[in-house]
């Protein structure tokens, strides 16, 4: 009876815990951690039942208060849909364990604050990946965002100023977005997708509908970071308290992802984007890689983890969005499936350096020395994401990268590919670097430096580790299921006429 | 140049709303003071709620507001109405930014609490250090 | 209503008597017109958010024309989370409800399980539920946007 | 910095005036944001949901999803100003 429903239940449970941390986390401080791992799990439990119910009949298409399709506001529960749901109740619940843990110590007073939108940003991005309205879209966007700046102003040192201009460029792409829409609206009368989707053809292509289509990608290409309109990220990620940046560093640009996927493919064709403006599809895919390389070499040159990870980010973000716009079947596959394994490695890493930080602190590479003595297991699980960044074949970097490079040159795009192979050097020499000096430098010439590290000396605290050791096995553990996900999942997801 | 001219006349509304939103978008992109930024992002939403309630109207039309016995027993013309759904969009819209701009100056008050200006390229400096 | 409605003792009463007294005989009116733009959604132009502003506003002009002190003691912090977090919980929850009842997600016709109105009323009280709720939500957080930004947020002193 | 910041103003103004030339009139009653799906919420807006004002009732019942968001947006923009503000204590 009510399974059709489970999917508003997965968005809505978050929501009405979030009313319950916010009024009952007033009063008493220890009611908190298990009002959000309840509430998450239950929510990750639904999504799971829902994609299990979408693999075995196939998605279906709900609307919300029994209004019909153009009237009322339609969801989509297709495969893509609730992948991506599973995807993000997965990676909020691990990420919760471990910022639980961080929260307590970083925040003490604010807890109830900070998790009062940690779960109202999940409930939104739970929104984002189930909704087939585009001014719903808007709405849910700008709750992510609202939720995200204040968590960013949470964090620590110049935190503020970096969330002050995540306003300002966020709201720019919100902005813009909604300009596109309403361009749309006009043109049609209609906000639902299909509805759209089924309108656009009908119209001349003319000048109001390229404004409406360029105006509504380039406020999804600022809220995701593509890179030239990249400059707000790595200072309001890293910025972040740790246990924001686990949950918003995985899953915000990726979500914006699919809805370009969304955009792109549900109210518009491929046969606009691609075969009536192919000249816009090479300046894209050439900006992307000109994206990948400039984010990997900001990458070289800093000096602290976190940065580091942050432009590493940007670079993924190019490697998705080219992908995408490369226009075959091969790339499109490996964008979403790089959507799935670049939210799980993000995770992984992210883990792995709010476990670092609880014992070390500071994150500058000097502070790294000796490392894989102290903490073995997070070294180790680090490593297993670094492998994954760079693409070493057990991990589920590895396919992705390589739907990407097959896709790159079947469509001929030379200057994607070489990008792709650079930015996989960049990353070994990333990771080696810290790897080398977490493994081989002794902490023992540290004395003057860092003072506080020595006393803390050991394994990060249980419910740090563990959601770190179920992300590296998910790594491992999604890179051997490429096969069954792309054949039962993606190839249901790819556009008609792919 | 007829033609262009009754072009603009017959919707001027556009013209009107494109010339604001550029005015807030300089202010969002150009400005150094951070109330600047904030005064053309509201510049800017509110350029996009006229064009959006402006694509609702009807030559003559009336509020949505209907007469329930009237509208029961004879029906409703639509085309004597207005059109309710910017209207909607535009609450929401509104909301939006007013949640924004809270959120910007509770931030911008901490930010000159903390570095005593607002103007970008000072707190920068002092960031920096 | 609290019975002890005087001014604050610390400060001289001076040129502001005027606007004070004004306000205490507007506030009244104010939230009075407040909830009627709240009830009255359904017939003329009103609803939730509009009457939420005002009544927000009514306590926003008690905190200017007296001190942020005398509209706390109308208002207090803490009755100001729980109305927001109730206010929203209550279109949420009415959501939720409805998709238990067999319906789907704020499918307001399907709470005819609950009290046989007819689906139709029910929309139109489903509507009315919704939309005190989002008035509880946004009386609540405009006052508090307003105390938090004008106090600097120690909530002593305001403009 | 400001340089590029008025040419990038311009560009988009330009674009977004050379993209209403495909659009209807003002006020023109046929246009399709007037003919296509909101007519359906005018006509039915008393037989479906009894409430004559069809703002109400797209706002709260045809996309009352929206409008729930819309009220956790400010509920967010509420949270987040006593969080970045407030004092612990208070």
């Amino acid at each position: 009876m009510s399974v059709t429903n489970l999917h508003m239940y997965a968005l809505a449970t978050p929501l009405i815990g979030a009313f319950a941390v916010m009024v009952a986390g007033r009063y008493s401080r220890r009611i908190v951690a298990p009002l959000v791992l309840g509430v998450l799990s239950f929510s990750f439990a639904a999504s799971l039942a829902v994609f299990l119910q979408v693999l075995g009949g196939g998605g279906f298409r709900y609307v919300v208060g029994n209004w019909l399709a153009p009237y009322g506001i339609e969801l989509s529960v297709d495969h893509l849909g609730s992948l991506m749901q599973v995807l993000v109740s997965g990676v909020a619940l691990t990420a919760s364990v471990s910022a639980v843990k961080s929260v307590a110590v970083e925040l003490e007073d604010r807890q109830h604050l900070f998790f009062t939108l940690y779960l109202i940003l999940i409930a939104g991005l739970h929104g984002l990946v189930l909704t087939a309205d585009a001014f719903n879209v808007y709405v849910l966007l700008e709750i992510a965002s609202i939720t995200a700046y204040g968590l960013i102003a949470l964090g620590r040192g110049r935190a503020i100023v970096s969330s002050f201009n995540y306003v300002i460029m966020g709201s720019t792409g919100a902005c813009f977005y909604l300009l596109g829409i309403g361009y749309l609206y006009i043109l049609t009368g209609t906000l639902n997708m299909a509805d759209l989707a089924r309108i656009i053809p009908t119209l001349q292509s003319g000048p109001a509908l390229a404004t409406a289509f360029s105006f509504c990608i380039v406020g999804l290409w600022i809220k995701m970071a593509f890179f030239p309109l990249h400059v707000w990220l790595p200072n309001a990620y890293s910025d972040m308290p740790d246990g924001a940046a686990v949950l918003v560093a995985p899953l915000m640009t990726k979500v914006t992802i699919y809805l370009m996927i969304r955009f792109m493919f549900s109210i518009f064709s491929p046969a606009y984007e691609f075969m009536q403006h192919a000249g816009v599809q090479q300046i894209v895919v050439g900006v992307a890689a000109v994206g990948i390389v400039c984010a990997s070499a900001m990458a070289l040159g800093q000096k602290d983890l976190r940065r580091m990870l942050t432009y590493l980010i940007v670079a993924e973000v190019g490697y998705m969005v080219g992908g995408v716009w490369l226009a075959n079947r091969q790339g499109m596959t490996g964008a979403i499936l790089h959507i799935v394994n670049d939210a799980l490695m993000t995770l992984c890493l992210f883990l792995a350096v709010s476990a670092i930080a609880s014992r070390v602190g500071d994150l500058g590479f000097e502070n790294l020395r000796g490392l894989t003595r102290r903490m073995p297991l997070t070294m180790a699980a680090l490593i297993v994401g670094a492998l994954s960044m760079i693409g070493v074949p057990p991990t589920c970097g590895f396919f992705s990268k390589w739907y990407l490079l097959l896709g790159g040159v079947e469509a001929g795009q030379w200057l994607y590919v070489g990008a792709l192979i650079f930015s996989s050097l960049v990353n070994a020499v990333l990771f080696f670097r810290v790897i080398e000096i977490a493994y081989f430098r002794t902490p023992d010439e540290v004395a003057h430096g860092s003072g506080h590290g020595a006393p803390q000396a050991g394994e990060a605290p249980a419910m740090m580790l563990q959601p770190l050791v179920v992300a590296a096995a998910a790594l491992i553990g999604v890179g051997l299921a490429t096969g069954p996900l792309v054949q039962h999942v993606i190839r249901f997801a790819l556009p008609a006429g792919f | 140049m007829e033609t262009i001219l009754d072009e603009i006349i017959a919707k001027y509304n556009y013209w009107i709303y494109v010339v604001l939103m550029m005015i807030g978008f300089y202010g969002m992109i150009g400005k150094n003071n951070l109330v600047k930024k904030l005064l053309g992002m509201n510049i800017f939403q509110t350029a996009i709620i006229l064009m959006f309630i402006s694509s609702g109207v009807k030559k003559g039309g009336l509020i949505p507001v209907l007469d329930k016995q009237a509208a029961l027993e004879h029906g409703v013309n639509s085309a004597l109405i207005n059109n309710p759904v910017p209207h909607v969009l535009m609450l929401t819209a509104i909301v939006v930014s007013v949640s924004v701009t809270g959120v910007a100056l509770a931030l911008m008050q901490r930010i000159y609490r903390r570095y005593g200006t607002l103007e970008e390229n000072e707190i920068l400096e002092k960031a920096q250090r | 209503m609290k019975k002890e409605y005087s001014l604050p003792q610390d400060r001289p009463i001076g040129p502001s008597l005027i606007i004070e007294v004004a306000v205490r005989v507007m506030i009244p009116f104010i939230q009075l017109f407040g909830l009627y733009v709240i009830a009255h959604g359904h017939y003329s132009p009103g609803g939730g958010f509009q009457g939420g502003v005002v009544l927000g506003a009514s306590f926003i002009l008690m905190a200017i024309a007296f001190d942020l002190k005398t509209s706390l003691r109308f208002f207090s912090i803490r009755a100001n989370a729980v109305m927001a977090s109730s206010g929203v919980f209550i279109y949420t929850g009415t959501g939720v409800l409805c998709a238990l009842l067999g319906g789907l997600f704020l499918d307001y016709s399907a709470m005819d399980a609950l009290l046989a109105l007819g689906p139709v009323e029910w929309r139109s009280m489903g509507v009315f539920i919704v939309e005190l709720g989002v008035g509880l939500a946004v009386t609540a957080i405009m006052a508090s946007l307003f105390w938090d930004l004008a106090s600097g947020g120690d909530m002593e002193k305001g403009l | 910095m400001k340089r590029i910041a008025l040419v990038t103003t311009l560009l988009a103004g330009a674009l977004l005036l050379y993209g209403t030339g495909d659009f209807p009139p003002w006020g023109d009653p046929n246009a399709p944001a007037s003919r296509h799906v909101s007519p359906t919420y005018i006509e039915g807006t008393v037989k479906d949901t009894s409430i004559p004002n069809a703002v109400t009732s797209v706002l709260g019942d045809y996309r009352g999803y929206d409008t729930m968001f819309e009220t956790i947006v400010i509920f967010c923009a509420g949270v987040v100003v006593v969080s970045v503000l407030r004092r612990p204590d208070a």
